[in-house]
């Protein structure tokens, strides 16, 4: 028997809750499948509750609201208008595809017009089917608390903890934030009190930037301490202190559905060669995505991938991409869901075998470090050579193959993202591939390299006024070097700073307000 | 000696030392000015009186012009006055009929720009030293015969060790152990990190050397009864339990006593509570295995030690000791959890970093606390022992119930020592333990010639530290006993007995007892014992002591010659 | 022609003569009128010696050892301090200026320490120009005192409490019981004074029999205790009544054996 | 055949001079063989030891004199050991002598070739804080009192040949190959100092007023570099507050070595103490994470330096040093894990406590003589608890910070302890015979 789609409706409380009502009071009938939920405004609703009511199996999500002017809110409706529109393109990028979700105008005198809109969405819904993702609702496996904490003392090292306070003295948010010291965490967990540790705030404050491992004289590994100790920390926790209301981990989240089916490829610029197979792939990332959910920085983020292949394509190659490319899952991986992690991990590893490519080269860190370090752990094979574009980049000028023609006149300096510096050792890759552009000068801040600090914000979690303080104090050391512009070889570094321009701030604006831009971005620039 | 009593007939030398002397100082014209002053038959100049040339010189003048007395003057005695010393008994002339005028290091050199005013000091300087020259006497380095023989005061690994090892040089030893039997504190203790060996296994081993080696006679059950006598010399009186005594001769000393173990009576409910136990017992306990499985246990350290005032000192050895036992009591109980409740963990150089490293790895659970804030021991209603402690690093109190409580207590000196100390005249340091002659570069001489300390009687250490001291104290004391006899400082004091009051200031302020009053009451120096700083002679309230080489007189005569009032 | 000073040091062989020696080799310059006496240890100066320079016409003295706890000799240096506190209080009753005597440390790695400590008491001893002993005008006064000193610095009582107080003070006399150093200090300033005044007492009737009354005037002290001081010397053999004047009797010097 | 009765002792530092004398001075031919132009070793470079503030040089001069003097040590200077055959009683030892460019016989020390020397290098002997001549010796107390030409830096004017009046110079000597024959092998290699560049948070290398702690000894002693005047080496200027940081590169599994070098925690106490003399408004801070003070009177010294030299112990070990580059001021971030507060501190001076490791050419010694290295690189003993100073090797011991770490007492007494050993083995194979 064919399954009844199922329905979840948002109704602003002032138009078309009330259109709603008069319906039922006129006694006009429409299908039962819709399950409402009252709003105050149609702008209260966030993307968020959309992917996530499509992540646990709805059908189809409706938003009604009032006819624009007539907002009781003045232009809530208007709000909500544009972020229905951006969240149906993300919608359609992941596979589910925009008329899913449909946002209608519905006064509260048009009773008569709403049943007839549900009526017409619930036979489109039943035309398109069920939701792929129905029933792919991700409850955490249980985990054995003491035996996760007390393998990852082990593993991590944190058994050989000195207590000599270096890595609190190293980290950024302790340095802000006196509550928040690593050596404190271990020690408790040391002396037996991991429950307390698991159901704090801590275990997510930390931003994994590796900063205090690098230093540490014991060589505790905090930040994987940390994340084995997310697996079985508290999840309410977490969603709480979870940036931008968790979209990004709930795509990834969906992405593991082995049905999917993604048309994220529209960003391609006409004219650019790619291959569906071949011995070099090119390994987008989720930037697709956040170029939708962070449309309002104007990061143009997009140009990422588009110099990659640009580039590529200059020295000759046409690299092969996957269409339906699945989250690599670091965000995942480091917000302890091991299991979902895995999932990827696996799909990945097939699709890209397919390929039957050797190479694999990322434009973002993340994606660099899961490969390259995680996967094999998982996985146990995942005999790939994967390079960081830089890597890569600096490779083809050492063997004369990459020579940069065009003239840029411009002072560059250049921020080590932890996942490419502390994380994977890389340094001087970036550093050679720009120093060999015509014209662009390398300065470098007083920390830079392994001492360099965190951008202020990993994985979007615990995204608060001490890491908008971490993210202006490193900015202001850019600026203080006289450069005309920031180039980081890491996405998110970039929409964190950009964020952090878009909120209140913890100093003056013009002290952080600086030009930034993506490794990629101006290496393509220094090319014909 | 009689060339003290005849005319001096002194030569200079001026050195020109290249340039570094002639550059400043018009030498010519000194040596010209050196002719003149009484007493001196002869003066010359050399380009560089320390070279095999300049010697050769010396020894001519000596014999054409038959001088008894010697100034060379150049650079400073500290390191050539030995050269030309030797320059001068080869020649004939007692080597302390030498004397030097210091006028590179302490004129041309500090005075490069005043040539007129630099020739003029050094004049006056071969003035000061002819006029000393004149009343110098011939001295002899009294030589003493060197018994070679040693006396081992202490039966344990450290007094044992050396025995051996002097034995082995060829030595006789006699070793003396209170106990009846040898071995000290090594016989309490149980396994020895790192290698974990029985502490048995290596004491049954040097007792068996110690047995087969037929130059040591062990006296156990004895005491040492009475010392007399100095270096080369010593008249040992040992008493047997059984009352009878015995004497001998040993030439040097060693003492090797160890230490015990301090008792916490009253402290942290210890002596009140039966689980309240000393790290020691626990390494009994674990020796006899009669330690039955505990659930939690809690090591205190640095109980008794480390404090304010009394025993302010670090013992070393408990820290590491902690963690060796705790380390042992996983291994028989792997799912006991130990508390080590520390203050400073004093696990230092490699392999006792490494334990506590291992220790950590083992998931022994470390806390520390502070002087100001120390943990307390109470009982239960359980029955059970509750230890609460400030977490220092933390700032948070903890509470943990245990069924053992282990106390590390520091080592400490033993009550015989301070007799000991009396009878061979060497001090005791404010942590009780013998006190060596130079903190850094005597650390196992005593002052006094001829007696050494080695191993826990000097202070905590751990075995294989005992025993670098306990090898190192076999070298000391086989030097005088190899050369057998002993040339010893020429520059000492006497005393004239018929000035002596016999007031006993010079026998207070001897820094190495050579002074003692004899049978009448008159104090005498033990020539071979004086090291010549002549502090006896500047402070005898009746001037009785000559400082020989040194004397008033000497002195005098310098000043005076330096403040031109030379009398010819 | 401008003031020489003539200054004669003392120096402990280990630390200070080594120190002096540093000075040459690093070729740091200092005034030329010091004339150097290698002693063994410092504890080897004798004030007397030292005082007897100063007769001789020295016009400044410096004696240096080594820091305390560095001395070769264990606590040589420590003595010689105590008998420069002795010595320092006799000279204070002289009117001889003190500034003319000092005692310092100097390592062996000094050298410019040394040659800094040279120039400066030179400088020092330059301002007080030459020795009130020595100069075109001696005054014959202080010379007296300053024999009186030297008297009193030979003197067994003096000698005995400055070479007993290091037991006294720190390790108790024969019934065990220790002195604090305020009344070792009170002891042994009264000894200065009594034992100066009687060599001084001393040297004025060995010139001529004199009355306590005649005494008491010159040394402007009351004839009680002009009294007293005759009456402790007559015990020590040191003076006896030679005749009766009236009813005043003169007391004369007695030569003292040795 | 009879066992030699000679030995042969290899470094010339405290540990190697002490051992020297022992066994000079009980009728054994000794060769000491040093691969510096002088011996001393690094306790000539310190300026006081601790506890009692000795002034090093003052203690070790003599000693160093005795060696020199002494009738049976023949001092090889400026060598090193080619090969070594044999075995106890009978080794045959081959030492390169490394040409002085000077006749030892003929110089008498009096440095006026080195006033003539146009050519200056900096003085490895001040941790080339100081400077000297291409004709040079270490320090002005060198044992011997001999110059020696340093052949990379030398320009060959020739105007030290035309100064020497001892016509000592000779520009054309030769590496000299000497053989001997000793009983039994001493062995006092000592230590260096571990890569403090390698821990760049620190910013040693970086900036010029961040010193170790031998820098540290040389700028403070009142023969070295500044006169013993502590001066910032980036503007000359006289620090008003100071900060140790102990254990930089040691105790750690990572980037570092994994042992505790034993004497930091004491020295720097004691260095603190000496910026307190000479300067009482100067404040001093000694970073540290475990205060390791062990040793007799330690604990003692570091309660005077508390109560009553006013030296700070903050218990944390630093995150990171950053110099602001207008003031040079350096500012250290630390958590006082006493307090659990992240703080930082602004200083004018920083100076690090060097792991201090063994030697490197350890390895290549352990080749030429058959010994086996502990995991740390150490020279192994025997018995780590009944024979600290044999090694595998019969005949062949070993002393001092060589065998592990020590503080200058413990190294001076296994000094006697390994001549003892040497001594009993020639005894003993005389008695024997050599196989």
């Amino acid at each position: 028997m064919k399954t009844e789609p199922k329905i979840v409706a948002f109704l602003c409380n002032w138009c078309a809750y009330a259109g709603a009502d008069l319906a039922g009071v006129s006694r006009i009938s429409y299908p039962p499948n819709i399950r409402v939920i009252r709003v105050m405004c149609s702008g209260r609703v966030d993307p968020a509750f959309i992917v996530g009511a499509f992540e646990m199996g709805a059908d189809g999500v409706f938003v009604g609201g009032c006819h624009p002017g007539d907002c009781h809110y003045i232009s809530g409706n208007l709000e909500a208008e544009k972020r229905i529109k951006n969240t149906q393109r993300l919608l359609s990028m992941i596979g589910l595809g925009p008329e899913r979700l449909r946002l209608e105008w519905i006064s509260a005198s048009e009773g008569e017009r709403f049943a007839q809109v549900i009526t017409e969405f619930t036979e489109n819904l039943r035309k398109l089917g069920p939701n792929p993702f129905k029933a792919q609702v991700n409850a955490k496996s249980h985990t054995d608390m003491k035996k996760v904490i007390s393998e990852a003392i082990k593993k991590t090292n944190v058994q050989y903890c000195l207590e000599c306070g270096k890595c609190s003295a190293s980290c950024p948010i302790s340095k802000v934030n006196n509550a928040f010291s690593p050596r404190r965490v271990v020690e408790r967990t040391l002396l037996g009190f991991e429950e307390k540790v698991l159901s704090g705030t801590d275990v997510w404050t930390c931003l994994t930037c590796f900063l205090c491992s690098e230093r540490c004289p014991s060589d505790v590994r905090f930040p994987e301490f940390i994340r084995d100790c997310r697996r079985v920390a508290s999840q309410k926790v977490m969603e709480e202190l979870c940036a931008h209301r968790g979209i990004p981990t709930t795509l990834s989240r969906m992405m593991t559905n082995p049905k999917i089916k993604q048309d994220r490829m529209d960003w391609l610029p006409s004219g650019a060669k790619i291959s569906a197979r071949g011995d070099t792939l090119y390994f987008v990332g989720c930037i697709p995505y956040f170029d939708v959910i962070f449309e309002n920085f104007n990061l143009e983020l997009l140009k990422i991938p588009q110099s990659v292949v640009k580039i590529l394509n200059k020295v000759g190659i046409e690299p092969a991409m996957l269409s339906n490319e699945k989250c690599c899952g670091h965000d995942l991986l480091w917000t302890g869901d091991l299991e979902n992690f895995e999932k990827l991990a696996k799909t990945n590893a097939t699709d890209l075998k397919k390929t039957r490519a050797t190479k694999i080269v990322t434009s973002c860190p993340e994606c660099y470090r899961t490969f390259k370090k995680d996967y094999p752990e998982v996985l146990g094979t995942f005999d790939f050579d994967v390079l960081h574009i830089s890597e890569f980049l600096s490779e083809l000028i050492d063997k004369g193959k990459l020579k940069f023609d065009a003239k840029l006149s411009t002072k560059v300096v250049y921020h080590d993202p932890c996942r490419l510096g502390r994380h994977m050792g890389v340094y001087e890759p970036p550093r050679k591939v720009i120093t060999s552009i015509p014209g662009v000068k390398l300065l470098e801040m007083p920390r830079n390299r392994e001492n360099a600090i965190c951008c202020g914000v990993s994985a979007f979690m615990s995204c608060n006024k001490y890491s908008k303080e971490v993210r202006a104090d490193r900015l202001k050391e850019a600026k203080a070097t006289g450069a005309d512009l920031l180039v980081t070889t890491c996405p998110h570094c970039q929409i964190h700073w950009k964020c952090l321009a878009t909120e209140k701030l913890p100093t003056s604006s013009d002290s952080v307000s600086m030009d930034m831009q993506d490794f990629a971005v101006l290496a393509a620039e220094a090319l014909h | 000696m009689e060339s003290s009593e005849e005319v001096p007939r002194i030569g200079v030398f001026v050195c020109h030392c290249g340039i570094n002397i002639g550059g400043v100082v018009d030498v010519p014209e000194v040596v010209e000015y050196s002719k003149t002053l009484p007493g001196v038959a002869y003066a010359e100049g050399n380009l560089y009186t320390c070279s095999s040339e300049g010697i050769s010189k010396i020894k001519e003048g000596i014999a054409k012009h038959n001088l008894n007395r010697v100034i060379v003057a150049s650079c400073t005695p500290r390191t050539h006055e030995p050269l030309f010393r030797a320059a001068c008994e080869e020649a004939g002339v007692n080597r302390y009929l030498f004397e030097m005028a210091n006028i590179r290091d302490q004129c041309s050199w500090a005075h490069m720009h005043e040539p007129e005013k630099a020739t003029e000091k050094a004049k006056d300087l071969i003035r000061m030293a002819a006029a000393k020259a004149r009343l110098l006497k011939p001295l002899e380095e009294p030589e003493i015969d060197v018994t070679p023989s040693a006396l081992v005061i202490g039966g344990g690994i450290s007094g044992m060790t050396s025995a051996l090892c002097l034995a082995n040089q060829g030595f006789k030893v006699y070793i003396v152990e209170k106990e009846p039997k040898l071995g000290g504190m090594l016989r309490n203790l149980n396994k020895l990190y790192p290698n974990m060996e029985d502490a048995s296994e290596g004491l049954s081993q040097i007792a068996k050397r110690m047995k087969s080696n037929k130059k040591i006679k062990v006296l156990t059950s004895a005491a040492v009864k009475q010392v007399k006598g100095f270096i080369g010399n010593f008249e040992v009186t040992v008493e047997k339990a059984n009352g009878k005594a015995m004497n001998f001769e040993v030439g040097t000393i060693i003492v090797a006593t160890g230490a015990t173990v301090f008792e916490p009576v009253g402290m942290y409910g210890y002596g009140e509570h039966e689980n309240v136990i000393t790290q020691l017992q626990l390494e009994q306990l674990l020796k006899k295995g009669q330690l039955k499985k505990p659930k939690k246990v809690v090591m205190i350290q640095c109980v008794g030690a480390r404090e304010e005032k009394g025993r302010t000192y670090c013992s070393r050895i408990c820290c590491t000791t902690a963690l060796k036992n705790a380390m042992l009591i996983k291994e028989k109980c792997p799912d006991t959890d130990i508390y080590i409740l520390f203050r400073d963990l004093q696990a230092y150089g490699t392999h006792y970093e490494d334990l506590h490293r291992m220790a950590q790895g083992k998931g022994i659970k470390f806390i520390k606390y502070v002087l100001e804030k120390p943990p307390q021991v109470i009982r239960g209603e359980n029955g059970r022992l509750m230890v609460n402690v400030c977490h220092a690093l933390l700032d948070e109190q903890v509470k943990i119930s245990s069924d053992l409580v282990v106390l590390s207590t520091p080592l400490i000196q033993q009550e015989s020592a301070k007799e000991l100390s009396q009878m061979l005249k060497v001090p005791l340091g404010p942590d009780g333990f013998f006190f060596e002659a130079h903190v850094k570069l005597r650390p196992i001489d005593f002052a006094t010639d001829g007696i050494y300390v080695c191993g826990t009687a000097h202070s905590p250490k751990d075995i294989a530290e005992s025993l670098s001291q306990a090898l190192g104290v076999a070298s000391r004391a086989a030097i005088p006993m190899a050369v057998k006899r002993l040339k010893v400082e020429a520059i000492t004091a006497v005393v004239d007995e018929n000035l002596c009051s016999g007031c006993g200031t010079c026998v207070k302020l001897c820094p190495y007892n050579a002074i003692q009053k004899d049978e009448k009451g008159i104090a005498r120096v033990t020539s071979v014992v004086c090291k010549g700083c002549g502090t006896c002679a500047a402070s005898c309230p009746e001037r009785a002591i000559t400082m020989q080489h040194f004397t008033d007189e000497q002195i005098m005569a310098q000043a005076l010659a330096a403040l031109g009032r030379c009398v010819a | 022609m401008t003031f020489e000073p003539r200054i004669v040091g003392f120096l402990c062989n280990w630390c200070s003569y080594a120190g002096a020696d540093l000075a040459g080799v690093s070729r740091i310059q200092y005034p030329t009128n010091i004339r150097i006496i290698r002693v063994m240890c410092s504890g080897r100066v004798d004030p007397v010696i030292v005082l007897e320079t100063f007769i001789n016409g020295s016009d400044g003295v410096l004696v240096t050892g080594c820091h305390p706890g560095d001395c070769h000799y264990i606590v040589g240096n420590f003595h010689s301090e105590r008998k420069f506190r002795m010595l320092k209080k006799l000279i204070a009753l002289t009117g001889f200026e003190q500034g003319r005597l000092r005692l310092e440390w100097v390592s062996a790695s000094e050298g410019a320490r040394f040659a800094d400590l040279v120039k400066e008491f030179t400088e020092q001893i330059r301002k007080l120009g030459p020795s009130p002993l020595f100069n075109e005008n001696p005054n014959p006064n202080l010379l007296e005192n300053m024999l009186a000193v030297q008297m009193a610095a030979a003197s067994f009582r003096l000698r005995v409490l400055v070479g007993r107080e290091k037991s006294l003070v720190e390790e108790g006399n024969v019934y065990g019981e220790k002195m604090s150093q305020e009344e070792f200090d009170k002891v042994m300033d009264e000894a200065v004074t009594n034992e100066y005044l009687r060599s001084k007492i001393y040297l004025m009737v060995k010139k001529e029999p004199l009355s306590v009354k005649e005494l008491s005037k010159r040394l402007d002290v009351d004839s009680q205790e002009a009294l007293r001081h005759i009456v402790a010397m007559r015990r020590r053999g040191m003076v006896t009544a030679s005749r009766v004047e009236g009813a005043t009797p003169l007391y004369a010097a007695l030569e003292m054996i040795r | 055949m009879r066992a030699h009765k000679s030995v042969l002792v290899i470094g010339g530092g405290i540990a190697g001079i002490q051992a020297s004398l022992d066994l000079a001075n009980r009728g054994l031919k000794v060769y000491l063989v040093e691969r510096t132009p002088s011996i001393g070793g690094r306790m000539a470079q310190l300026d006081k030891t601790f506890p009692t503030m000795d002034c090093s040089m003052c203690i070790l001069a003599p000693k160093m004199i005795e060696v020199l003097r002494h009738p049976n040590i023949t001092l090889l200077t400026y060598s090193e050991i080619e090969g070594v055959t044999g075995s106890v009683g009978g080794f045959k030892v081959k030492v390169l002598k490394k040409p002085r460019f000077i006749d030892e016989n003929k110089c008498t020390g009096c440095g006026e070739c080195a006033q003539y020397c146009p050519t200056e290098v900096p003085n490895e002997f001040d941790m080339s804080l100081g400077i000297r001549k291409a004709i040079y010796i270490p320090f002005p107390q060198a044992v011997p009192l001999k110059y020696a030409i340093d052949e990379a830096n030398c320009i060959k004017c020739g105007l030290c040949e035309r100064t020497c009046k001892a016509q000592a110079v000779d520009l054309d000597q030769e590496p000299e190959t000497i053989n001997l024959n000793v009983g039994a092998i001493i062995l006092a290699t000592g230590f260096e100092l571990f890569d403090i560049k390698s821990i760049s948070e620190y910013g040693y290398g970086k900036y010029k007023d961040v010193l170790s702690s031998l820098e540290f000894e040389r700028l403070i002693c009142a023969s070295g570099p500044t006169g013993g005047h502590l001066l910032r080496l980036s503007d000359g200027r006289i620090p008003t507050r100071v900060a140790f940081i102990q254990c930089v590169g040691s105790r750690s599994l990572r980037g570092g070595v994994r042992f505790c070098s034993s004497s930091c925690c004491v020295y720097a106490t004691k260095e603190a103490i000496l910026i307190r003399e000479h300067n009482p408004e100067c404040e001093v801070y000694i970073f540290y994470n475990e205060l390791k003070v062990f040793g007799k009177g330690f604990q003692d010294f570091v309660k005077r330096a508390r109560d009553e030299w006013g030296v700070k112990y903050v218990r944390a070990l630093p995150g990171e040093v950053m110099e602001n580059p207008e003031t040079r001021d350096l500012t250290i971030s630390y958590e006082d894990t006493e307090e659990n507060m992240t703080k930082s501190m602004t200083v004018d001076l920083v100076v690090l406590c060097p792991a201090l490791v063994p030697r490197v050419t350890n390895k290549e010694l352990a080749g030429i003589l058959g010994l086996e290295l502990d995991e740390y690189g150490f020279f192994k003993s025997r018995d780590i608890l009944y024979a600290p100073v044999d090694t595998n090797k019969q005949g062949i011991f070993i002393c001092g910070y060589c065998q592990g770490p020590k503080d200058i007492p413990e190294s001076v007494a296994q000094a006697s302890g390994a001549a003892a050993k040497a001594a009993e083995a020639i005894q003993l194979t005389k008695n024997k015979g050599v196989r």
